[in-house]
C-alpha cells in the first residue's frame, strides 16, 4: 500500500493569513482534559500526536479549531485534545461538521473518526461530502476493524479476515477509500500512516490548509483486535509516493497508486 | 344580514391546469376583503388521475373546506361524474359542452354549458375552458368583469400583449356568455373594502422560521412537507437563510444540529418516513443540549403510505422519538396563520431550554391555504436566544467555564465554539458537567443520575412558560369536543353546525401543547364537561390514548377518520348525534367523494 | 436446612483478566448443579477503567446479582479501594498482598494477603494472582483440588503440558497456602448430584433464534445487542443459517425484510439508537405483511448514552416506532431462559399475523449469565408458518390470488416469490387487495379505510393468543410490585426479604408481553391489590405511563433506577419500605458501590 | 457523455442453464396489472419496454422475476410488470434485495429505481452492494432530476440546474456513478440511454447473465421537470463506446470514458 497526496484544484490557503502575530503555542498547549484511555500501543496515539503537531505548526490557537467525530476507539479524540470539540452520533460526524462549517466558516473543522464510523454507518454523508468539497478536514483512523465494540469487521477489512463476526473470515471485498474519493471528486486526498510521523504532519497540514474537503486515511494500527494488519505490517509495505517521484496532479498516476495497497 | 357562504369546486386530470383559475379566483375574492379557505385533494401522479380543489368564501372567516359546493366546475368528465350528484338546488355546474356531459342533476342545479368551439374557435388547447369558465362565474356572481381582466393582465404580462388580449378576449367571451345564457346567483359577491393576504401552512411555517431569525434550513424533500424547502429556497437568499438539500434525512437533521451548535437558529422539515430517519439525531440534540427546529408535516401511513393525503397519524412517533428519556417541545398548530407565530414561540423556547423543538403539522394545515389578515403577519416577534456566551463577540473571561454545570432550572450557559475561552466538548455519550465522557474509564452512576436529572429538569421550566388551553364556547354545553392541532377549524364549524342544525350546544378544546401537556389543567377543564367526545385524524386515538396517559381522561366517545381525506364537518356532526344517542362510542365517518 | 447462598466478587481493571477466574468458577459450580447468577459491571474501555464480577451462586435459583459479597478478589488497588468497606462480617478478602494494601476493614472480615513473589518467584505477568487466588478461594469453600486441576487442564491443553503444569502448580501452591494460612469457611460448597448449564443472554437469545427455525441472521454491532452476532456467526455455518454483518442498521432490518419476504425467518439485534434507525422499516414491514423479528438490547441513554449500563428506557421508542398506525408485536423476556423461550414463541405468532415482532432485552438481561437446567432448552419446539404458499414446492393453482384479500382475521395468505401462479406486487405505498397502489391515479379513501383496517385488525387475534400475566405470591398482600421484562429476578427477591426482614406481605405482577396489552386482564389483577407499586429501570416511567395509557391504572408509588447500574434487592426494599411509609412516591436509590 | 457496458471477472451465465424447454413468452406476458401512470413521453417507458424485452429473450418467465424498487416515479416500475415485485422504502431497495437475493439464490433478482432513490438516499446501500458483488442486476432510471417530489436537483443533476430547490441554480458538483462505481470495485457497469432501445436491451441481459451485481446508469428523461436534460440533449451527445472500439475489460479505458461525459 501507499502513503500519497493528491490535490487537485491546489488552493491552498497563505500562510500569510495564519500569520496574524498571536502566542506561540506548544503542543502542550493542545492537551486535554483527560488523558486517551486507547489501549497502551493503540496507532491512535499517533494521529492524536501529529494532529497536535500540525496545529501548533499552522500557529492556530485551541479556540479556532473545532474537533468533531461520532463514535468509536478513534472518535473519543476530541475528548483529548485541548480544542473545541463534538463527540456526536456514530456516523454521523461529517454532516455535523458541515453544518458547523456552512454556519461558521471562520472555524477550523476537523473531522475525527474511524474506517466503520466513516465507510460503513457513515458512508453516505462520505459519499456526498466528497462532491460538495465543503472546507472540512476528514481524519479517518483506519484500522480496519471495529475496535470499540472489540473487534468486526470494518470495509476496509481484508476479504478473509477472521473476526468475531467472521470467524471464518470475511466474505466481502473491503473498499478503497483512496480511489473511491477520487472517483467520489474529493480535491484532496492522502494516505498517511502512525509510522511515519513527520509525513502525517504534513499531510494533515496539507489537508487544513487544503480550500475544500480534504480526506486523510491513516493507517492506525488496533494493537488489540486487528492482528493481521499490525504496526509491523504496514512499517513492511508503506512508500511514500513523494519519494517514488508521484506527481500529485496526474490523475491517473494518482488512480494506479491509490490502488498499489 | 345572513352570512355570506360560498364553495366553489373545480375537478379534473392533473396537468388540466386547475391551480390557474383557483387562484385567480382566490386573489379576486381575498382582494374584496373576503375570507377564504383552499383544500386541494389531490394524488401522488404527475398527469392524470383526478384532482379536486375546494374554494370556500364568505365574508367571515373561513374555518374549513365545509360540507356544500355552491359551484362546480368539472374540467373533464370523470370529475362531473364524482361530482355532480352532490350538488343541490340553488348550485351552479359550468361545463365545457363540447367534451363533458352532465348526468342526472337534482332539482333546481343550474346547469350551465358553454362550447369552447362557440366561444374560442381559434385558440388551441385544454386550458381554455378553464378561463371561459372563470369568466362566466364571475359574472354568475355579480362581479363586474374588471377585476378579471386587471389579474389576467398582470398575469401574463410577461408574455406579451397578444397573449394578454387573446386571454382576456376568451374570459370576456365567457363573460358575456353567462350573462346570456345563465341565471345569475340571487346575491351578489360581497367587498368589505379592507385586503386579505392569501397563505398555504408550509408557506407560514417557512415565514414563520424566517420571523424568528432563522439563518440556516436544510431538508430532502418529503410530500407534504416540501412546500416549506422551496419556499425558503427561492427566499432564503434576500432573507440570509443558507439552505440545502441534503442527501438524506439523517444528513438534514445532523446538519442543523451542526449549523445550531455553530450559533444558527436552524431548522428542517420531513414527513413521517424522513421523521423516523430523524429521530436518532433529535435524541443527540437533547443530550449535547443543542436547541433545533425539526417539522412533521404529517400524512397517511404507515410506511410510504399514501403522500398525498392526510392524517394525525405521527403523534405517538414523535413522542417515543428516540432511545432513553429526554427533554424536548411538541407542539400542533392550530391553523395556518397559527403555524407562522408557533415558530418564532417555539425557537425562543427551544433556545432558552437547549432542546429540540418538535412542529406537528399535517397535509391539511401545511397544503391547505386560508386567508389572513396581513397585519397578523408580524416579523418583529421577541426573540430571546437564551444564555449563550460569543453570540455577539467574546464573553467575559471563561474561568472554569463548565459546559454541563448543574443547577435549578437545568440550563447551563452554552458557549459557542470559536469564543476564547470557552473551549469545551458536547458529546452524545453521558458526560459530566465538564463534557468528560463517564461512558468509559469514568463511570460514576452518581453522576450519571445527576446529570440526567439536570437535563429532564427543563421539562418542568418549559411547562410553566407554556399557555394552558382553554375551553372555546358555552360553560353549559351538552359536551366538549377535543381535538389536536389542525382539526381546530373543522370542529370549530360542527360545533355551530350542531348549534344551528340540532340544537346541541357543545363546547371546545383544541390542544396545541402536546409535550410537555398540561396534566393538571387539562382535566381540571373537562371534569367540567358532561360528556368528553375525542376528534382525531387516525386509526387508533393516538392522542386519546397519550391524553389518559398524562390524565388518565377517558373520553365518553370518539370521532376518527384514518381514510386520508380530512373531517368535514358534517362528518364530526354526524358522530356526536350518534355517540349522544348512544349508538355508537367511536364513530368512523365515511368520505362520500371520491377524490 | 438454610438456603446456601454465595456471593464472589473480583475486580480490577479491563485487560487484567478477570473473565477467565469467573468463568472457572462458575464452570465449578454449575457441575455440582448449583444455580448461578452473574453480573458484570464494565465500562465502555479496552484496557483500564474498573471492571466488577459478582458470581452469586446457590443451591436454589438465583434471581439477582444480591446485595452482599461473602468473597472479594481485588485485582488492584482501585478495586480493594471500592469495594473492602461493603464487606460484612464473616467474608473473605484475597489479594497479592506485593502490590495491594488493604485499608481499614469491617470487624470479622477476614484478610487474605498472599504474596506472588513467594508462591510464584519465578511466573511473569499479571494473571498469575488470579490462579492463585482461584486455588486459595477453592480452599476455603471446602472443595478438594481436583475439580479446578481438570478444568485447568482442560482449559490450557492446547498449550501443552508445560503450561499446564505451571497453571496447576501455581493453583495448587495458592491452595496449599489458604489452608495452612486463612480460616476455610464454616460450610462447604454443596454439590446436589445433578449438572446444570450456564448461559448468557443474548447467547439464550441467539438460541432461541436456531430453535425457531432462523435461516437469516444480519446485524451492525451494537452493545449490548453484540454478543447475538457473534453466536451467530460462530454457529451459523453448521445450523444452516446465513450471518451477515451489514453496513449500517438501516440496511440490517430492510436486509433481514428481504430475506423474509423470500421464506427465511429472518432475524436482526440491535440496541436503542440502531433500532430508532430501523423504525422506518418496522413500519414498512407491516405494510407489505412480512413477518420479521427485531431484538433490542436496552442501554443507558438518550443518545450514545452508556453503552456498557443498563437500562429499561426504550419502551415508548419501540411502542411509537415508525409512522402512522400499524400492527406489531412487542415483548419483553423476564428471564434468561425466557430469553430462548421467546424467541420461537414471537416467530410463531409474526408468521401467523405476517407482521413484525419485536423483542425488547437489555443489558442486564443480554450481559448477564445464570444456570439454567439443561433439559429446558428444548430445540424441537413447535414451528408454525402461517399461511405461507410456496414454502414447500409449489402450491395449488393460484387463480386470481389476491395477497391482500380482505377477511375478518386480517390475515392474507403469502405467497413466496418464485412460486408459479401467485405472481403479484407487495408495496410500503397504501394498495388494493391486489397489491395495486391507491396512492395515485387509483386513490380511494374507501379502500384506504378497509385495507388500514384489515391490518390493524390483526392485533384482537395477536393478544388472543398470548398468555395473560399472573399474580405471583400471596393474594393477600399489602402492596403488589409491577415490573416487566429483565426485573422479574430482582423484584422477586426483593418480596423475599421484604417478607423474611421487614414482614411486609408483598405479591408480584410482572409484564411480559407489552404489545398488545392485557388491558381488561391487568387491571382486574390489581384491584384486588391494597396498594401499586411500580418497578422499573428508567428515569420518567415509561411503563406506568404505557399502562395508564392503556387501563388508566395509577400506581400509589414507584421504584425507579436510571444510573446506569440495575436494581440490586435492598434498592426495591427500601423504596417499597419508603413509599408504604408515605415518606415518598417515587424513590430512586443510589447506588452504593462506584463500578 | 458515453454509453458503455464494463465486465471485470466476466463471469455470463451460459445460456444453457435458462435454455430447459419453456413456454415461449412474448413482452405481453410481461405487462403489469395496471398500465404505467408515468407523464406521456416519460424516459421510464423505455425502460420497461427495454426490460420486458430482455426478459423474454432471456426466456425468463414472470415467477422466476422479481423487481425490487424504492420510490420515486421509476420506482413505480415494479407494479407495471408481470413478475413478483416490491415496492420498498425510498432507498432502500438494494438492501432488501440482497436479503431476498442471498435466501433464495433462484431468484432473478432486478432493482429498479431512481438517481434520488439510488444514489442519493440510498447511497450508502449502493456503496456497499457494489463491493458485496451479489447477484442483482440494478437498473437506475437517471432523470438528474427528483421527478415525483415534482423537481428538485439529485446527486447527478449538473452543477448550475435550477429546479425547485435551487432557484438560483445547484451548487453542488453531480457524482458520476459510472466510475464511483468502478472504484467501489462493481464487477459489471453500464450505461444506457432509452433512446437506444437496441443498445438497452443488449446491456439488461448482459447484466441479467453477469453473475454478480451490474450497475445498469440509464439516461431516462424527465420530460416534465428536467428540461436541461432533455431526450434532444441525450440524443445529440451519446455515443457507443463499443463503436468507439472500447475494450470492455480496459480498467484504465473503462475509467477514462466514464468521465467521458
Ligand atoms: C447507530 C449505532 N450503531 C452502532 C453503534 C456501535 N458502535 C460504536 S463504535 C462502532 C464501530 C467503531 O469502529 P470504527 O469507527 O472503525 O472505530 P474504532 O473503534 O475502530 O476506532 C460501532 C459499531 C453505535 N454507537 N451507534
Ligand atoms: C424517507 C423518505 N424521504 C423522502 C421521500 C420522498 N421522496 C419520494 S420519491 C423521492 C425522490 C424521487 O427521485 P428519484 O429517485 O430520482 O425518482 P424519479 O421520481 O426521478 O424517477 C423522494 C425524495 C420518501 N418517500 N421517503
Ligand atoms: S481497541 Fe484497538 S482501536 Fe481501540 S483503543 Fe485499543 S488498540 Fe486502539
Ligand atoms: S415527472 Fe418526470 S419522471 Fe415522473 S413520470 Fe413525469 S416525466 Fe417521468
Ligand atoms: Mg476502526
Ligand atoms: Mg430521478
Amino acid at each position: 500500500m501507499s502513503l500519497s497526496m493528491m490535490e487537485t484544484e491546489a488552493k491552498s490557503r497563505s500562510g500569510a493569513e495564519a500569520k496574524a502575530e498571536r502566542p506561540k503555542l506548544t503542543v502542550k498547549d493542545f492537551k486535554g482534559k483527560v488523558d486517551p484511555d486507547w489501549c497502551p500501543g493503540c496507532g491512535d496515539f499517533g494521529v492524536l500526536a501529529a494532529l497536535k503537531q500540525a496545529l501548533v505548526e499552522l500557529e492556530l490557537q485551541p479556540h479556532e479549531v473545532i474537533t468533531i467525530s461520532g463514535i468509536g476507539c478513534s472518535s473519543n479524540l476530541p475528548g483529548y485534545i485541548n480544542a473545541y470539540g463534538m463527540h456526536t452520533l456514530h456516523g454521523r460526524a461529517l454532516a455535523v461538521a458541515t453544518g458547523a462549517q456552512l454556519a461558521n466558516h471562520k472555524l477550523k473543522v476537523i473531522v475525527t473518526g474511524g474506517d466503520g464510523d466513516g465507510y460503513a454507518i457513515g458512508g453516505n454523508h462520505f459519499l456526498h461530502t466528497l462532491r460538495r468539497n465543503v472546507d472540512l478536514t476528514y481524519l479517518v483512523m483506519d484500522n480496519q476493524i471495529y475496535g470499540l465494540t472489540t473487534g468486526q469487521i470494518s470495509p476496509t477489512s481484508i476479504k478473509g479476515m477472521k473476526t468475531k463476526s467472521t470467524p471464518f473470515g470475511s466474505v466481502e471485498n473491503p473498499i478503497n477509500p483512496i480511489p473511491l474519493a477520487i472517483a467520489g471528486g474529493a480535491t484532496y486526498v492522502a494516505r498517511g500512516f502512525t509510522g511515519q510521523q513527520k509525513h502525517l504532519v504534513e499531510i494533515i497540514k496539507g489537508g487544513i490548509q487544503h480550500r475544500g474537503f480534504a480526506l486523510i486515511d491513516v493507517f492506525s494500527p488496533c494493537v488489540t483486535y486487528n492482528h493481521d494488519n499490525s504496526h509491523e505490517f504496514f512499517k513492511a509495505r508503506v512508500k511514500r509516493l513523494e519519494e517514488m517521484g508521484h506527481d500529485p496532479t496526474d490523475f491517473h498516476a494518482a488512480m494506479d497508486k491509490a490502488y498499489l495497497w | 344580514m345572513d352570512k355570506f357562504d360560498l364553495a366553489i369546486g373545480i375537478g379534473g386530470a392533473a396537468g388540466q391546469g386547475i391551480a390557474t383559475p383557483g387562484d385567480i379566483l382566490a386573489r379576486i375574492f381575498v382582494r374584496r376583503g373576503l375570507h377564504l379557505n383552499a383544500y386541494n385533494a389531490y394524488q401522488s401522479i404527475i398527469r392524470g388521475g383526478h384532482i379536486f380543489l375546494t374554494l370556500r368564501t364568505s365574508d367571515r372567516p373561513v374555518l374549513s373546506m365545509g360540507d356544500k359546493l355552491d359551484v362546480l366546475i368539472p374540467l373533464n368528465q370523470d370529475s362531473m361524474d364524482r361530482h355532480l350528484k352532490l350538488m343541490r338546488a340553488g348550485s351552479a355546474v359550468l361545463y365545457n359542452s363540447d367534451k363533458i356531459k352532465p348526468g342526472a342533476a337534482a332539482d333546481g342545479v343550474q346547469l350551465c354549458p358553454f362550447s369552447v368551439k362557440e366561444l374560442a374557435p381559434n385558440i388551441k388547447g385544454d386550458l381554455v375552458q378553464n378561463t371561459i369558465a372563470l369568466g362566466a362565474i364571475l359574472r354568475l356572481l355579480g362581479v363586474e368583469f374588471k377585476p378579471l381582466e386587471d389579474i389576467l393582465t398582470l398575469q401574463f404580462k410577461r408574455k406579451g400583449e397578444a397573449v394578454i388580449a387573446e386571454n382576456v378576449g376568451v374570459a370576456r367571451a365567457g363573460y358575456e356568455y353567462a350573462a346570456a345564457h345563465f341565471k345569475s346567483f340571487p346575491f351578489s359577491l360581497p367587498n368589505t373594502g379592507k385586503r386579505l393576504a392569501f397563505l398555504e401552512g408550509n408557506q407560514a411555517l417557512a415565514m414563520g422560521g424566517a420571523a424568528a431569525g432563522v439563518r440556516f434550513y436544510c431538508a430532502y424533500p418529503m410530500s407534504p412537507s416540501t412546500g416549506v424547502l422551496h419556499w425558503m429556497a427561492r427566499h432564503g437568499r434576500q432573507l440570509g437563510i443558507m439552505v440545502r438539500q441534503v442527501e438524506d434525512e439523517i444528513g438534514v437533521i445532523n446538519m442543523a444540529i451542526g449549523a445550531a451548535h455553530a450559533g444558527c437558529r436552524a431548522m428542517c422539515a420531513t414527513s413521517g418516513g424522513g421523521f423516523a430517519l430523524m429521530s436518532e439525531g433529535l435524541g443527540s440534540a437533547a443530550m449535547m443540549e443543542i436547541p433545533v427546529v425539526c417539522i412533521d408535516v404529517q400524512r397517511a401511513g404507515p410506511a410510504t403510505g399514501v403522500p398525498t393525503k392526510t392524517e394525525q397519524g405521527d403523534l405517538w412517533q414523535v413522542i417515543g422519538a428516540g432511545q432513553g428519556d429526554y427533554p424536548r417541545i411538541i407542539v400542533a398548530p392550530t391553523t395556518i396563520l397559527d403555524c407562522f407565530k408557533t415558530v418564532p414561540q417555539l425557537f425562543n423556547l427551544v433556545d432558552k431550554f437547549q432542546c429540540p423543538g418538535i412542529i406537528l403539522s399535517d397535509l391539511l394545515l401545511s397544503e391547505g391555504r386560508s386567508s389572513v389578515d396581513p397585519s397578523e403577519l408580524d416579523f418583529n416577534v421577541p426573540i430571546d436566544r437564551g444564555e449563550v456566551i460569543g453570540l455577539n463577540g467574546d464573553g467575559p473571561p471563561g474561568n472554569g467555564y463548565q459546559r454541563y454545570r448543574l443547577n435549578e432550572s437545568g440550563i447551563s450557559p452554552r458557549a459557542l465554539p470559536g469564543t476564547p475561552g470557552y473551549v469545551h466538548v458536547v458529546a452524545t455519550d453521558e458526560h459530566d458537567e465538564d463534557g468528560v465522557l463517564i461512558s468509559d474509564e469514568f463511570t460514576n452512576p452518581h453522576k450519571r443520575q445527576a446529570i440526567h436529572e439536570k437535563r429532564m429538569r427543563k421539562m418542568e421550566g418549559i411547562l410553566s412558560l407554556l399557555e394552558p388551553p382553554e375551553i372555546f364556547g358555552s360553560r353549559h354545553a351538552e359536551v366538549t369536543l377535543v381535538g389536536w392541532g389542525s382539526t381546530q377549524g373543522v370542529i370549530r364549524e360542527a360545533i355551530e353546525k350542531l348549534a344551528e342544525e340540532e340544537g346541541i350546544v357543545a363546547n371546545h378544546l383544541q390542544i396545541k401543547w402536546l409535550v410537555p401537556l398540561h396534566s393538571e389543567e387539562i382535566p381540571a377543564l373537562l371534569s367540567q364537561s358532561k360528556k368528553v367526545i375525542i376528534v382525531e385524524n387516525n386509526y387508533s386515538g393516538q392522542f386519546a390514548r397519550y391524553l389518559r396517559s398524562e390524565t388518565s381522561v377517558v373520553a365518553d366517545g370518539h370521532v376518527r377518520k384514518y381514510d386520508g381525506e380530512p373531517f368535514m364537518p358534517h362528518h364530526i356532526v354526524e358522530g356526536v348525534k350518534a355517540i349522544l344517542a348512544g349508538t355508537s362510542k367511536k364513530y368512523v365517518p365515511v368520505h362520500e367523494v371520491m377524490v
